[in-house]
């Protein structure tokens, strides 16, 4: 009997409905699936148990990994092959090359994706936007000037929470929409310090700044959703936020286009954030076959759809029917496929696609400084450099 | 006490009852906050204020936390780990307190050459923060073969307890007269006959405060809980920690407080039962004054 | 063949020597009494002999036997502790028997021997209670029987009065004076109060700083003290001690006291002595004598005394006190209750001569 | 036999003795070790040289860390003790109720932050807690918005902090007030020494020994201090409140960067040694006795 | 004008009355000693003199003024403790000044009298150090000299000796006597210890749970008990109380106790009394004399004893103690140290007759 011990932080919102699907296919398939839920702090303390489990030579079967951080893995303690299964079900040819290369360690297939986030999304209250006669912005400039619109009429510009990853999030959007795929590809992808300490990284900072002014005086420590609420609520007009914010629209009966409206932030691109389980090295048939089905079913076209119909993003597999999708969704499938073939499909950082943990962490540190002080632009960004020098 | 400095103009003592008063309310905000928003429904947390008492109670979130809330994919509320944490708490404090008092016993009545200095050694371990134990503890727990197990757990508060246990009858024991030793010796009893005979009769109240802070701290802990913990072994303070974490559309507050609440639930009823012997048994097992 | 022989005794802890070569050694039947000042080792000795404190050299023999190295339940000893040190937990009862439990002894005999010390030591109405319901004395007594019931050869007792008040300890001391009569033990006993010392013992050690000073009986010790410690140590009021020049003439012997404001007092002792220029006269309070109506006095030689100023009476029901300065020290006086002697008002005092003692003013040892 | 007899005591020790040995003394020499290694994610155990210290001093990060420590440290000591010491002298005064009082003040120590972080999240929000009650009693200017200033949220956690800690350094007061000699204050009262000052003279400094056990309370709460950090800010806003604990475990296990977070918790090791060892020291000095 | 005047003075704990009626007057210059069992009274009925515990009736006088409820410093008082209650932190000067400091005495008229009350006990040296570095009776007299500069009309000391060991407890003793007549000052003083009550007092009060059982000066006190408590309480050994019968002939009375194993002692009183059949016999140790020897001595009538079988016999430098058995109780005899008399011997003894006190055995009141 196939087993599976699934350790994951997908507590919140649609998650864990999501996760209910897997496993409830898990279990119709003959499986049995050992929940083990570690919440909080955006993984940490799941990233704390898994490594204790891994030090006491006890890793879970599949584990909820993503980006650089599963290579990570595979230097330090070796993942599980998934090869035979992968190739059986011709994984190499329904996914984006970009994606693949995250799900492999020295060309072996160790992870299985379960969808593509869009980070780079900005979602707008349209009863608001409406009133104030605002369109959603295409450029930085225009979303300033929509910003200082809302501004002076007493509204909220920008919902924001508080937490260093949100600010991280903003962070690589005004990257992107700035300094385009490249300069994006450069400055958080391949870490150039001429990149990092350009012209362009100041504007960045600057607009940083300036989004600061943006934002409402409660913002520290909220979460995500609670900021998603705002907008809802018609509190904020604006939140940079990755899809499944879209997923708490839903939640609460808004509908795309009328109650909400969805944008990919300003200047365009596609940062991804892929959610992925990786499979540790673990004895036992059942536990190796938990480990096959698993990743059969996680790429299976079904639950592809379901888990992401449920929690706002789209499925990894590009072969799926997107027909119950929203729009929302299916603009996104869309810009992906572009982004594939135009580069500009491009990790997003703040979601731990990019880079390492150390370096991504060093400068989630100088942005979050940043934008929680009264620091200039030029003094972030020479401890922008510094941070990600000593990070290497 | 027959005696005090006391205080005796009635303008002062008002002012002092109202100090007094004042502060009561500071530490008992937090409390309040969390019972009343646990009594009320969701509609009104999110019209009303923060402060206000539930203009209609409901017992629903108690049930709800207690018995079906959420957490991954399960929702079977907080029980099962709560029994989790109780299975954990009870022997981890049980050990911990045994050995502390023969080890306190030892410290006190039989010593030796670099007794102090081991003594010394035990105490500078209450120290530590558990942060840096937490993965070479994992590795030692693999190697032991209980990690992941309600027994891993349990050993892993015991280590860690010896410390405040053993200063805890250390300087209970001190306290009694060497003299007694010396009777029982010339009676002819030997090192455990003359623990089991004389000293644990003696030792309720540093009994009393062992048991107290051992189970407050093992009960309250999360780290060690969410490290060395299994699917089957995760105490209440995990689960607690995954279903505030866990949110299904709308953050269900009142839930969440009675969640809260039922999980400290045993501390603080310890507390407010033996805290006037946790307070008393402290003072003589281990603050000189 | 003596119950006790410690023979070169020496005891340190690290480099602090406790105990320097004590020697004794005691007939069965006797009652030693260890006496001198807090902290000279007294206790120390008693634990040495309880095998309770590991010796750093010589013997200890109980009985005949060598117990040095035997662990205290095998040395055939019963000790009694200043504190009691009853067990706070157990009955009256389980205090007396929980040494007969550990050793095995069967219920029956426990219960005998229980009834018969009960019985003794008058505490059958006791049993039940726990050592937190007793006073003092009850206390005392309930020690007493936990030691009595072993029926050992040597009985420890670490001062078992002096946590009683005065009234308490004066009539437990009595009771402790029958028994051993009644039992004819063995008993080896510390005390820091020379009174005790004195009516209790047949045998009296006196000790400082770890050193014996004297032993003897208690007549010998009070009559003649083997130095100034002694003789300061032992008896209330204290000896009393007066610098003093000494004068030989032929087959007797002049003594020059200072006196305070007049001529010094000259004393004659008809017996011809050797004695240093320089010397300390020791004379108890007793030995002091209203020299009016008691010059017929046997041992009151003429010319012993002579007029003082006295300066404090103090009346303490059978007798009156009263103190004056020789040699520029206060000097006691014991005299009768009924005495006329009148605080600062000169008064006629003689002292008994053939009680004096001579002490050298430099090592303070016992010249006469 | 005999052997064994006279050597029960150090037999019942050695159990524990062996796990503190390993325990707590292998475990720092461990940390130690990774220390100077380049661990990342997971222990590797070649040496590196003391690069990650360099690194640790280079972190601006590290300094706000250590810059809060001293910070909330300082503070959350001072008034603690203040506070404690204040609420053990009013409760001296016989006061009615004194049992209950003491339990409410007591009873935060038997919480987790875990618990009453949220309850606290919201009576420091400035849109939810205090601030939003205040004015809706009509005191529209009334500002507490500590939480989400960055210059002021280290003080949201001293706060936290006392409410958690002070009960406990009052009932260490309360008990060290307690035993104070009666005979002393009836002394001081016939030498007409005023109340004020039979406390501020008189029994206050013979308390000394309590305020060295409870400043050692205090320290060791303030170096672990964790949960609260956690619960309440989480480091935030930016990393304005990170404390030590919270970026060692920051580096350890958000970041990957295991040698860092040894390096870091070496550091706290050493200032915990500073402070502990000279208690230690008198803790267990041999006492002359009054 | 009395210095101190207590007038139906009541105290209660709620429900639980400690002082009765008490009714206390001394002069100027008086000692006042209040002596009595633990748990009498005698510290509760100084606080309330002192002013630290509120009475519940009648009224205290001080110097003539009515100092019901007015607080301690205002009395006019000093007081001394029996733990000394010095401020630990403080040196040994500030302890003596504090006071001073606190009512805003000039820093030279503090160093003057800091200077003469140490002079005066002879702590100059130690004003420097802290109390716990001195000895039980160097802080004995720090108290006093916190008491001294004060200047009070009336001192109070509770228990002052009790906590120093014997020794120190006799020589400081001495020294409150000399403090008490070179001030000439107006002292209450507490105690449980009866001869510290006996030396020091010019004045006793004797109490048992909280009524005064007698008031008069020692001699009083110690000849004419007023009944079998006090009879018992003060001195020591204790009073003898032996049961006996009375048959009045004539203008003789004779007393037969019973004795053990032998026809009752026959004691013929050569004055007539009013006696009820049944009495309790009050003779003290030292008026029980060799019958041999002593005939001759005042008031030792014939006929006031005979040879009776001593048990115990206590040698106790100054004194021996010989205990026997008469009318069912131990009888003790103070004898000379010289005495012959034997353990477990016939020895005859002979009662001081004139010295005798007889008490009811019903309500235990004297009765001559
Ligand atoms: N364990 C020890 N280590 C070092 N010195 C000790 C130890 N135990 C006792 N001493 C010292 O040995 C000396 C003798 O102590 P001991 O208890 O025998 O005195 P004592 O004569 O019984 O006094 P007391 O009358 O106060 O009981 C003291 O100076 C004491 O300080
Ligand atoms: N605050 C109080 N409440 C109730 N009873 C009290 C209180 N203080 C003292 N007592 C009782 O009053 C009685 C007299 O006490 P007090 O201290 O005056 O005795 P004492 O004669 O001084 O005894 P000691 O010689 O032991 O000092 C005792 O029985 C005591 O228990
Ligand atoms: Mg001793
Ligand atoms: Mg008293």
């Amino acid at each position: 009997e196939p087993q599976a011990e699934v350790l994951h932080w997908w507590t919140s919102g649609g998650e864990a409905r999501s996760v209910a699907v897997l496993q409830e296919q898990f279990a119709a398939e003959g499986g049995s699936w050992t929940d083990m839920p570690v919440a909080g702090g955006g993984g940490d303390a799941a990233m704390t148990a898994l490594r204790a489990r891994v030090l006491s030579g006890n890793a879970p079967t599949a584990v909820q990994l993503k980006g650089p951080a599963i290579q990570e893995w595979y230097e330090e303690t070796g993942l599980a092959d998934i090869g035979p299964v992968a190739e059986e079900n011709g994984w190499e040819a329904v996914l984006p090359a970009r994606i693949a290369e995250h799900m492999q360690c020295e060309g072996q297939w160790c992870a299985a994706p379960v969808n593509v986030h869009r980070v780079n999304w900005i979602w707008g209250n349209k009863q608001i936007l409406d009133e104030h006669g605002i369109a959603m912005p295409t450029t930085w400039e225009e979303f300033n000037a929509a910003a200082e619109t809302l501004k002076a009429a007493g509204v909220t510009p920008l919902a924001h929470g508080g937490q260093s990853w949100q600010d991280a999030t903003v962070f690589e959007t005004v990257v992107l929409g700035l300094g385009g795929p490249e300069f994006y590809q450069q400055a958080l992808v391949d870490l150039d310090p001429q990149a990092l300490n350009s012209d362009t990284m100041r504007q960045v900072f600057d607009q940083m700044r300036v989004i600061r002014g943006y934002v409402d005086d409660n913002f520290s420590g909220r979460d995500w959703n609670l900021a998603t609420a705002m907008v809802m609520n018609g509190e904020a007009a604006f939140q940079i936020m990755g899809d499944w914010a879209k997923g708490e629209f839903l939640a609460a009966d808004k509908q795309p286009g009328v109650d909400f409206v969805c944008a990919q932030t300003p200047g365009g691109g596609f940062l991804y954030n892929v959610d992925s389980f990786a499979f540790f090295n673990v004895d036992g048939d059942d536990r190796q076959q938990g480990q096959a089905l698993l990743a059969r079913l996680i790429m299976g076209e079904d639950f592809q759809k379901t888990f992401n119909l449920n929690k706002g993003s789209i499925p990894a597999r590009t072969d799926v029917a997107l027909d119950e999708f929203d729009d929302c969704a299916r603009q996104s499938a869309e810009a992906m496929n572009a982004g594939a073939e135009n580069g500009s499909l491009l990790p997003s950082y703040a979601h731990g696609m990019a880079l390492r943990g150390a370096p991504a962490g060093a400068i989630t540190d100088v942005v979050t400084a940043h934008f929680n002080s009264d620091m200039t632009s030029d003094e972030a960004v020479e401890q922008l450099a510094n941070a990600v020098a000593t990070a290497m | 006490m027959t005696s005090k400095a006391v205080t005796s103009n009635t303008m002062l003592r008002w002012g002092l009852y109202a100090v007094l008063i004042l502060f009561a309310l500071f530490y008992l905000m937090p409390l309040f906050v969390m019972l009343t928003t646990s009594l009320k429904s969701l509609e009104e947390i999110r019209t009303g204020s923060l402060l206000s008492l539930p203009r209609e109670l409901t017992f629903a979130p108690w049930a709800e936390a207690w018995s079906s809330a959420c957490a991954g994919t399960q929702c079977q509320g907080l029980r099962p780990f709560f029994w989790n944490s109780v299975l954990m708490a009870v022997p981890a404090v049980a050990i911990s307190t045994i050995v502390g008092a023969l080890n306190g016993y030892v410290f006190a009545q039989w010593r030796f050459r670099g007794a102090n200095l081991f003594f010394a050694a035990i105490l500078f371990g209450c120290f530590i923060p558990f942060q840096v134990v937490l993965l070479p503890m994992a590795q030692m727990l693999g190697l032991m073969g209980i990690a992941g197990t309600i027994p891993g757990l349990i050993f892993v508060h015991v280590i860690y307890g010896i410390g405040f246990t053993t200063l805890f009858f250390r300087n209970y024991y001190v306290t009694i007269p060497q003299e007694l030793v010396r009777a029982a010796k010339v009676d002819g009893a030997g090192f455990f006959r003359i623990f089991f005979a004389i000293f644990l009769p003696l030792s309720l109240p540093i009994i009393t405060v062992s048991v107290i802070w051992q189970f407050t701290q093992i009960w309250n802990d999360f780290l060690f809980g969410v490290s060395f913990s299994g699917p089957g072994s995760q105490p209440v303070t995990v689960a607690l920690n995954n279903i505030v974490n866990s949110t299904t559309g709308v953050k269900a507050y009142n839930v969440d407080m009675a969640a809260a609440i039922i999980a400290a639930a045993p501390t603080l009823l310890v507390y407010v039962i033996a805290g006037k012997y946790f307070i008393r048994g402290l003072t003589a097992g281990s603050v000189k004054g | 063949m003596p119950i006790l022989e410690i023979d070169h005794l020496q005891k340190a802890y690290g480099d602090t020597h406790i105990l320097h070569d004590i020697n004794i050694s005691i007939e069965p039947g006797d009652f030693l009494v260890l006496v001198g000042p807090s902290g000279c080792g007294k206790s120390t000795l008693l634990n040495c002999i309880a095998g309770l404190e590991p010796i750093t050299g010589g013997t200890i023999r109980i009985g005949g036997r060598d117990v040095t190295g035997v662990s205290p339940k095998d040395r055939d000893i019963a000790m009694v502790f200043q504190s009691y040190a009853l067990y706070p937990t157990m009955s009256v009862a389980r205090n007396i028997t929980f040494g007969m439990q550990v050793r095995g002894v069967d219920k029956a005999t426990q219960a005998a021997k229980l009834a018969e010390v009960a019985r003794q030591l008058q505490i059958e109405p006791l049993l039940a209670r726990k050592p937190g319901q007793l006073s003092g004395g009850q206390r005392q007594r309930v020690a007493m029987g936990r030691a009595l019931v072993r029926d050992p050869k040597l009985f420890l007792f670490d001062e078992p009065l002096s946590n009683l008040d005065a009234k308490l300890r004066v009539s437990m001391r009595t009771e402790i004076k029958k028994l051993h009569q009644d039992l004819n033990a063995s008993i080896v006993y510390v005390t820091h109060d020379q009174i005790e010392a004195m009516t209790l013992a047949t045998k009296i050690v006196v000790m400082k700083g770890g050193v014996i000073q004297q032993i003897g009986t208690p007549a010998e010790i009070y009559n003649r003290p083997a130095n100034m410690f002694v003789a300061d140590f032992m008896g209330s009021p204290a000896m009393n001690l007066i610098p003093a020049q000494v004068r030989s003439e032929g087959d007797q012997t002049r003594i020059e006291i200072a006196r305070e404001g007049a001529a010094p007092l000259v004393i004659t002792d008809p017996v011809a002595r050797q004695l240093p220029a320089e010397i300390v006269l020791g004379v108890r309070p007793e030995d002091i004598h209203e020299a009016t109506g008691s010059a017929h006095l046997p041992g009151l030689a003429q010319g012993a005394g002579g007029e003082v100023m006295i300066e404090i009476v103090e009346p303490a029901g059978a007798d009156t006190f009263a103190v004056t300065h020789l040699g520029g020290k206060p000097v006691t006086a014991r005299l009768r209750a009924e005495s006329a002697v009148r605080a600062r008002a000169m008064f006629p005092l003689a002292f008994d001569l053939s009680k004096v003692s001579y002490f050298s003013p430099e090592n303070g040892e016992r010249l006469n | 036999m005999e052997w064994l007899e006279r050597n029960v005591p150090k037999l019942v020790l050695a159990p524990s003795f062996v796990a503190i040995l390993v325990f707590v003394y292998g475990f720092i020499a461990w940390t130690a070790w990774i220390s100077l290694t380049r661990s990342r994610l997971m222990p590797r155990y070649e040496f590196e040289g003391i690069g990650q210290y360099e690194r640790l001093f280079a972190a601006p990060r590290w300094d706000v860390a250590m810059d809060n420590l001293f910070i909330f440290g300082g503070l959350f000591i001072v008034i603690s003790m203040v506070i404690g010491l204040m609420l053990a002298i009013f409760l001296d005064q016989r006061i009615r109720a004194e049992g209950v009082l003491r339990t409410v003040y007591l009873y935060p120590m038997a919480l987790s932050l875990i618990v009453t972080g949220t309850a606290w999240k919201w009576i420091l929000n400035p849109g939810l807690g205090i601030q939003a009650t205040v004015r809706s009693w009509g005191f529209e200017n009334f500002t507490f918005d500590w939480l989400i200033r960055p210059e002021m949220a280290i003080y949201t956690i001293v706060l936290a902090a006392v409410w958690q800690a002070s009960g406990f350094v009052m009932a260490l007061f309360l008990a060290g007030l307690r035993s104070v000699d009666t005979e002393i204050i009836r002394a001081a009262q016939v030498d007409g020494i005023p109340t004020h000052r039979i406390y501020s003279a008189i029994i206050i400094p013979t308390m000394a020994p309590i305020f060295l056990s409870a400043f050692i309370v205090l320290a060791h709460l303030a170096i672990k201090a964790f949960d609260l950090v956690i619960a309440l800010t989480n480091g935030g806003p930016g990393y304005a409140t990170d404390l030590p604990a919270t970026y060692m475990y920051a580096m350890a296990f958000s970041r990957g960067d295991l040698g860092q977070a040894a390096a870091s918790a070496m550091v706290m090791m050493m200032v915990i040694f500073a402070i502990v060892v000279p208690y230690l020291y008198s803790e267990l000095r041999p006492r002359h006795d009054k």
